[in-house]
């Protein structure tokens, strides 16, 4: 077999073979398609079998678990489609607490401390440090950035 | 070492097809698809997101060298190369 | 004592003073020797040339450099501000709390 | 097992928030013992000026902040040479010693990663 037929070989068995994927998304919902993409390419992953590991929503995209979202009735909803995915495949949606903060998205812990009136974050995601971003890349095989 | 390149404006091709290399892959998503209205004259295979591509009318009017990907094709893509690289503005 | 948010790091860093700090440190338990005004004025120039409050890696090597071995290492440190040093001396020298400590 | 980890950073500071925040990216990335470099492209570059005063905008300093860089064990800072060339930026203009990459070094470090993010 010559050096192509290898790297094919290479190539299709990649393809087959179960990988630990995890993302990051960077654009803001509705500003930028990012959320979106990220929602179809993780979906794919799943279903061909692939594990992920854990989608970190960093920058703007924080906004996207925004608690009091609603949709349009004639356009998808961007934060629909990851709830759904988090509770029913238990896929892990994590904000970047930094810049959620900063922008207003918080859990009920971070509610207590900075003493606001209300915690804004929806239950299916969780609130976690930077280091998770990092967690992310080094226990997974792949690891993909959806830019705004 | 092979690396997909994501493409997700037209404009970062600039930046991008300076570094393509022997084995490389270009997935073009969002406005990305844009790109492919010219002719990409690279050596590697290039492949735009189905439905970006359709949202935009641009089926049929594509670079004759630039293939549709579906969602499974861009997973597809990912796991047969060693990294991504993400390209945007 | 200015204000502070619910872990005492100011709010507003500008209120800071040396008796703040002094105030800051009772509160925390301890008393500032020489030894701890050393790392603090180290920590006012290190965010003063950085913009940062250094996590405890990076904080420990400014201090090997500048103070000498024997004290660039983190039992020392652990000795002068108990608990987690890069957070505990950011809080009485006046910085942000610390964004990246592990 | 540590990772090789290149950030390519293409964004201004000041005139949003991205340089910022993709900065503290890369210092939590090298406390945690990643083999971490950084790459700068295009308007990238900008984050290197000499001089900068981030507080006359109420922001903290990008270029002071990427100061601290080495102490927190970031090894490579690499800057596109055909980004400075067309910016008409030179060493002298950057803060910080940088290694300039053409195109090609730029591929060959980007085909060293395990990770490529922004």
């Amino acid at each position: 077999m010559g050096l192509w037929g290898l790297l094919y070989c290479r190539r299709h068995y990649a393809s087959l073979l179960a990988v630990v994927v995890s993302i990051a998304v960077h654009g803001a919902p509705y500003a930028s398609a990012a959320a979106r993409t990220a929602l179809g390419f993780v979906e794919s992953a799943l279903r061909l079998g692939h594990r992920v590991h854990r989608v970190f929503f960093f920058h703007d995209a924080v906004l996207l678990a925004a608690d009091s979202v609603v949709a349009p009735q004639d356009e998808q909803d961007m934060q629909a489609g990851w709830v759904r995915l988090q509770q029913t495949q238990g896929i892990e949606l994590a904000l970047c607490i930094a810049n959620a903060l900063k922008r207003g998205m918080l859990d009920e812990e971070a509610r207590r401390r900075y003493g606001k009136p209300a915690a804004t974050v929806h239950a299916a995601f969780t609130v976690v440090g930077l280091g998770q971003l990092i967690e992310a890349m080094m226990q997974s095989d792949r690891f993909v950035t959806f830019a705004g | 070492m092979a690396t997909l390149h994501v493409l997700n404006k037209a404009a970062a091709w600039t930046d991008c097809e300076p570094l393509l290399g022997p084995g490389d892959a270009v997935l073009l998503i969002e406005d990305g698809v844009y790109a492919a209205r010219q002719p990409l004259s690279v050596d590697v295979p290039i492949r735009a997101l189905d439905p970006d591509v359709q949202a935009r009318g641009l089926s049929g009017q594509l670079a004759p060298n630039v293939e549709l990907a579906s969602f499974d094709d861009f997973v597809a893509l990912v796991v047969s190369h060693d990294r991504v690289v993400t390209w945007s503005q | 004592m200015p204000a502070t948010d619910k872990e005492g790091y100011l709010l507003d860093l500008a209120d800071w003073s040396p008796e703040v700090a002094e105030q800051i440190a009772q509160r925390e338990g301890i008393a500032l020797t020489a030894e701890h005004w050393r790392i603090i004025h180290l920590l006012r120039n290190y965010h003063a040339a950085h913009d940062l409050s250094p996590a405890m890696r990076p904080l420990v090597r400014r201090v090997r450099a500048q103070l000498g071995a024997e004290k660039g290492n983190s039992l020392y440190l652990l000795r002068l501000f108990p608990g987690n040093p890069a957070k505990v001396a950011a809080k009485i020298a006046g910085l942000p709390r610390p964004t990246h400590c592990l | 097992m540590a990772k090789r980890i290149l950030f390519l950073l293409n964004r201004a500071p000041y005139g949003s928030s991205y340089a910022l925040e993709a900065l503290e990216s890369v210092l939590v990335a090298a406390l945690f013992d990643q083999q971490v470099s950084v790459l700068f492209k295009g308007a990238g570059l900008h984050q290197l000026l000499k001089g900068q005063d981030g507080a006359a905008v109420g922001q903290r300093t990008v270029g002071k902040m990427l100061g601290a860089l080495p102490e927190y064990g970031v090894a490579g800072l690499f800057v596109c040479a055909p980004s400075a060339a067309r910016l008409g930026l030179t060493e002298g203009d950057f803060c910080l010693p940088v290694t300039l990459l053409d195109h090609d070094g730029q591929r060959r470090i980007i085909n060293e990663q395990d990770i490529v993010t922004g």
